[in-house]
């Protein structure tokens, strides 16, 4: 059975991940490539708060504060570059964090930090815990979405200078999406630390980005579920199929490229393109 | 037109300057708004009318002088600020949000009290009174039947008046209109510029841009004009219109006199 | 010799296939088996793939253990702890592996040896040398010298060379660092004085700055860590730059590509490693034979280690009649073996005391240069310490 | 004496950083595409360069074939690939191509091995003394040498040619050009072609000098071409050649003097952030 709640409680990470990416990606069209630094920052500050002897639930909210808190900063930088540079710019934020980390004997260095003591949840207490906290995230998602920040984000994402002269003070607003997202995501490191109990540099670096970010997009980019749904198998889908397993990169890409090049709109296009076959004014361009 | 009595000054520029590395978009030009004013801001291409606009809204920062809305500058105060501050501008190139229907554009303008701060915006969910005093502006502009439709498949027309409904729904002090009738047919644009004048007369203070000069000088109380960045003509209408400078400003006087021969058979019917 | 690397892809290709379709309905005996088949690390894993295939084939040959064939349980972790957890949990909770064994690098070993210890599955590591694997508990068994041994056995070398000033080129991951920390430990007992120590990365194959910073330094020798991939470039252009100061290289190195890619200037290599081409062992020289029919190419000491440790495995099977847990665990502790990459015996803390052979490249392959076995030097950790 | 030698590697390796960067700043300036498989070009035209050159024994031969299997590999990606996501928002054809560069590693592991393969015998290894005591490999000279070269050639084009022109109306104002009769379909096939033929063309100069080419050779250029463009300006090839070399000697000193600080390709993006704060438009950009 262990393998089961391992699987569950990967994919409950990993869907809280994703969804904290959906929130700046998603939901305020800011497209970040280093998304990966911030569960870093989370799993780092959890890890080593809990080899100074904090328990594991007094070491989330602090991974969160540290985590956003760098989201800000990322946040105000990226308000001074332009649109097309932003993605470069946080991807190199991306290589700065493993760049930085791997040469810090204090984070141990190229060997990471293997010795994560127990959450003392026992497996199945980690996995609910995990679980219930996807659950709040993906509540908190909707929720945002139908708030009047979320139709806010919306309209950043579509015409930020619109949104200027409709007196939005946009550079806020992006730093409020950078910052919950980068929070959130520092969360779901904190729960990767201890449920991998190592991390090292490489476990935040620019694939994993791509990976996270290629999940949001697969599930359609800004809707919930959809993007709930594919960070779930995304995030399983090696482990199940062994066969993929080996020539999992060749798939991965494959199918990135694929649904990308034939729906945009990730599988909610595709479900809406179905659903409704009379495609409705905004298309699936949206 | 008659003008309304003097009131406070609302919008003051003063010696403002705009330079572009050597080219001098707008030179040393000054000229007030009063309360209740319905001033025409025109000039031939390339016066300088656009430069003036995007310095007073806040995209261009003035390289001399200075714009002050009730007597507080306003320089240095990004784009946001200047619309809390009671200034909203309809863009000339209509740019309504897609992804929502009529009535949520305009209802989007309307919760400028919600969306204020990004906390205070999470707070709030709901969307009635948005929404009713959507439909209100909607109808201010003639139109409400569309309010559930999504902009995209909408003529012009309607969506230069989707776009004074949200500059509305800001409740400004001060409205901003950026060339509103190019683009329009000669009803189209008739009908639009009395829902302008409609506007105003319902006192709100209003600076149009606007090359059809037909319909400025129809529903203008005073006119700045401008050239080459420089101000050349302020006044009534009809005095700046046979002002000869700037009938030779508009390459040689016939094409004003039609205008303001135009315009004398107008104000006979009216 | 070229276009046998095509026939090995294919070879590969073939017995990748083959190792999943062989799945003998009565074999009851699974034997875990994590390794890099792709990302950075896939070289690597291709050679400990094919080293541990062989050990399992030798061993059905001869009948399998207590009458049942062994089943070898193949997972690509890419050499990454992400990968190797789900992998090893695999192994333990869907394979019902009675046994496993390491082709991996230390990441990945050590993120899946502590769930091996949890599950109480005897883990036997070939070439990782990370220390806290061992440290992880008592199922873990390591057979080839672990990093600091290594980088003090280098430290030997240098002295036995006579030579004193070194500088050192160390690769910045767990290896690099496991084997620049000995061989610092061990230089100034030995006299010998550490002129300047450089960093370089994984993906690094353009060394233009750091050889110049090298030659200005104008060592006597230079003590480089790094994988065939990298420290066959870092050679050819420290030699290409006019360097003449000896090289001395460890296991990574220790591959024909490493040849191939330095051509003659990877002439006089030193490399300290633990197969001995020349070796007049029995069990090597079989090894080489066997492995050179199997795959048609040399062998290299990933795939000696990855043999090593399955057929560790094994023979403790043999003795523990096909039971895993603490039995096995006993089993392959008392064991002791005769294996190519020479005779192992464990200590308390499961890892091995086996001298280091120091290897030359001399005219296009790796020659027997000498021995380093100064048992108190070379001494593994052990519990007591 | 260090100094020099220092300088003279990083316009080494800045010279194999410009002619991938170029390829994606022609491509940038012209579709606003972060084209990352980009360096799937690099390793194909690595891999192509080896085989040629090890079954004819010409490098030259194995530098042209390289460089032309790439430049087609480019066209054929950029009509399957980017034509029809044109209209698509930008992070669409950037994901596109992100998944395209992953699958590409993939398959190169999969279709020559994961051991990757050298030169039988790896030409332009003598070593040349030049400007007294400065000792390099001969493929090193080459490579800064038919760099410029091509630079210079490609420069001309650019400024004198019909082709050119057209290429730099169809940058500057893709409709305008349109209405002059211009093909954008054709300015299109030519850059692509030429950008992927400059980066198979890079690729074959690292296989030589490393003398290896594997699977993931072309994950680093990937990442690092595109800090490059940026640096330089989306879309200048003056200001991509510049950034290209610069980023190289800044490397080049980083490896030696901040090693501890930083690993190498962080320093290319600690020097990029830097540079976009204080110049959002990029170095060389004029706006």
């Amino acid at each position: 059975m262990n393998y089961e709640i391992s699987l569950l409680t990967t994919m409950a990470i990993a869907v809280t991940f994703a969804l904290s990416l959906n929130l700046i990606t998603g939901f305020c069209g800011q497209i970040s490539l280093g998304h990966a630094t911030f569960q870093g920052v989370g799993a780092y500050a959890a890890a080593m708060l809990g080899q100074a002897g904090w328990p594991f639930l007094a070491t989330l909210p602090v991974s969160m504060i540290l985590a956003g808190l760098l989201g800000a900063i990322v946040g105000l930088a990226s308000l001074r570059v332009r649109a097309d540079f932003l993605a470069i710019t946080t991807m190199g934020v991306g290589f700065l964090f493993v760049g930085i980390v791997r040469q810090q004997d204090a984070l141990g260095g190229e060997l990471g930090i293997s010795s994560i003591p127990d959450h003392g949840l026992g497996r199945v207490g980690f996995m609910v815990l995990a679980l219930i906290v996807c659950a709040a995230v993906a509540a908190l998602s909707v929720y945002i979405k139908r708030s009047w920040m979320g139709r806010v984000f919306n309209g950043i994402a579509e015409d930020e200078d619109t949104m200027r002269v409709l007196g939005i003070d946009v550079p806020r607003y992006k730093l409020a999406a950078f910052a919950m997202g980068t929070a959130l995501a520092g969360l779901s490191g904190a729960f990767y630390a201890y449920h991998l109990n190592f991390i090292g540099a490489e476990s935040f670096g620019f694939v994993e980005s791509i990976t996270v970010l290629s999940m949001v997009v697969f599930g359609g980019i800004g809707s919930v579920p959809g993007v709930i749904i594919a960070a779930a198998l995304l995030s399983v889908l090696p482990a199940w199929f062994q066969v993929i397993g080996d020539y999992k990169l060749l798939v991965y890409g494959g199918l990135l490229f694929l649904m990308m090049r034939f729906s945009p709109g990730g599988m909610t296009g595709l479900v809406n393109r179905f659903a409704r076959p009379k495609t409705s004014a905004q298309g699936n361009q949206s | 037109m008659s003008k309304p009595l003097d009131g406070a000054t609302l919008l003051k520029v003063d010696h403002v300057t705009v330079r572009f590395g050597g080219l001098t978009a707008v030179d040393d030009v000054s000229f007030e708004v009063h309360e209740g004013d319905l001033l025409g801001l025109i000039g031939p291409n390339g016066a300088g009318k656009t430069t003036m606009m995007r310095s007073i809204i806040g995209v261009v920062q003035p390289t001399e002088g200075s714009v002050s809305l009730d007597g507080e500058s306003l320089n240095g105060l990004p784009v946001h600020k200047r619309i809390q501050r009671g200034m909203s501008l309809s863009q000339q190139l209509v740019k309504p949000l897609r992804d929502i229907s009529i009535a949520e554009n305009v209802a989007m303008a309307a919760a400028s009290d919600k969306t204020i701060s990004p906390l205070r915006a999470l707070l709030n969910v709901s969307t009635d009174k948005e929404l009713a005093i959507a439909q209100n502006e909607l109808a201010r502009v003639g139109i409400a039947s569309m309010a559930a439709q999504s902009p995209g498949i909408q003529p012009l027309g309607v969506l230069k008046r989707l776009e004074l409904a949200r500059a509305l729904a800001l409740k400004p002090r001060l409205l901003l209109l950026d060339e509103p009738l190019a683009g329009l047919n000669s009803q189209e644009a008739h009908a639009l510029a009395t829902t302008i004048a409609e506007i105003n007369k319902q006192g709100l203070t209003i600076v149009l841009i606007e090359h059809n000069l037909g319909e400025v000088m129809r529903i203008c109380h005073r006119l700045v004009v401008l050239d080459n960045g420089k101000k050349i003509g302020d006044g009534d209408p009809r005095t700046v219109m046979t002002d000869p400078i700037v009938r030779a400003a508009y390459l040689g006087g016939d094409t004003v006199s039609a205008a303001v021969v135009h315009s004398d058979m107008e104000n006979q019917h009216a | 010799m070229k276009s046998h690397s095509r026939r090995i892809s294919l070879v590969a290709m073939a017995a990748a296939v083959m190792a999943f379709s062989t799945t003998p309905t009565w074999a009851q005996l699974k034997l875990g088996f994590n390794v890099p088949l792709t990302g950075f690390a896939a070289a690597d894993g291709k050679s400990a793939l094919e080293g541990a295939k062989l050990a399992v084939e030798q061993a059905n040959a001869k009948g399998g253990v207590a009458g049942q064939k062994i089943e070898l349980v193949v997972y690509d972790d890419q050499a990454t702890p992400k990968e190797a957890v789900p992998s090893a949990t695999k192994m333990i909770e869907k394979d019902q592996v009675v046994a496993a064994v390491s082709g991996s690098y230390s990441g990945s070993t050590r993120a899946a040896a502590s769930i091996f210890q949890r599950a109480q599955v005897p883990y036997v590591v070939a070439y990782a040398i990370h220390p806290d694997i061992t440290l992880a508990g008592d199922y873990m068994f390591r057979v080839s010298a672990m990093g600091e041994v290594q980088g003090r056995g280098g430290a030997k070398l240098v002295q036995n060379l006579g030579k004193k000033n070194v500088v050192l080129v160390t690769l910045k991951n767990d290896f690099g660092q496991a084997l620049a920390a000995g061989f610092k430990e061990a230089a100034p007992k030995l006299g010998i004085n550490i002129i300047n120590e450089y960093e370089y990365g994984m993906p690094d194959r353009q060394f233009g700055p750091l050889v110049s910073k090298i030659k200005s330094d104008n060592p006597d020798v230079i003590y480089a860590s790094g994988y065939f991939f990298t420290a066959g470039p870092l050679v050819s252009q420290l030699r290409a730059a006019g360097v003449t100061a000896p090289i001395i290289g460890q296991e990574g190195y220790d591959s024909e590509k490493f040849i191939e890619i330095a051509g003659p200037a990877s002439e006089g290599t030193y490399v300290t490693t633990s197969l001995d081409r020349d070796s007049d062992a029995p069990a090597t020289k079989a090894f080489l034979a066997d492995y050179r029919k199997a795959t048609n190419s040399g062998a290299d000491m990933v795939a000696a280690a990855s043999f090593t440790a399955t057929a560790v495995a094994i023979e403790g099977l043999k003795k523990s009649g096909g039971k895993g847990g603490a039995a096995l665990r006993d089993a392959i502790a008392a064991g002791s073996y005769d294996m190519p990459i020479g005779k192992l015996a464990f200590n308390d803390l499961h890892e091995v005391k086996k001298d280091i052979q120091v290897q030359i490249v001399k005219d296009k392959a790796f020659r027997r240069h000498s021995v380093i076995s100064d048992p108190v030097l070379l001494a593994p950790p052990s519990k007591a310490k | 004496m260090l100094a020099f030698e220092l300088v003279a590697q990083g316009l080494i390796q800045g010279s194999i950083y410009a002619l991938v960067a170029l390829g994606l700043t022609l491509v940038y300036g012209l579709l606003r595409i972060l084209h990352v498989a980009h360096a799937a070009l690099f390793t194909l035209g690595g891999y192509v360069g080896v085989l040629v050159c090890n079954a004819s024994g010409s490098l030259a031969l194995g530098l042209i074939i390289a460089a032309m299997v790439a430049g087609l590999g480019g066209v054929i990606m950029f009509r399957l690939a980017y034509q029809p996501l044109l209209r698509q928002p930008p992070y669409v054809a950037l994901i596109a191509s992100i998944g395209l560069f992953i699958a590409s590693e993939e398959a190169f592991r999969i279709i020559f091995g994961a051991q990757g393969m050298s030169f039988t015998n790896p030409a332009l290894q003598q070593q040349v003394a030049i400007l007294g005591g400065l000792q390099f490999k001969l493929a090193e000279l080459l490579v800064m040498l038919s760099t410029a070269v091509i630079i210079g050639v490609l420069a001309w084009l650019q400024a004198r040619t019909r082709v050119g022109i057209a290429c730099q109306a169809t940058v500057s104002d893709p409709q305008m050009a349109e209405s002059f009769g211009i093909s954008l379909r054709r300015v299109r096939d030519i850059n692509f072609f030429v950008g992927s033929a400059l980066a198979g063309f890079a690729g074959v100069w690292v296989a030589l000098l490393n003398n290896l080419v594997e699977p993931t050779m072309g994950s680093v250029p990937s990442y690092k071409a595109l800090a490059i463009i940026v640096l330089g300006g989306l879309g200048s090839v003056p200001g991509t050649l510049a950034a290209a070399l610069l980023l190289g000697v800044i490397e080049s000193f980083g490896t030696i003097y901040l090693g501890a600080l930083l690993d190498r390709n962080a320093i290319a993006f600690a020097f990029l952030i830097a540079v976009l704060m204080v110049r959002p438009q990029g170095l060389f950009a004029r706006r």
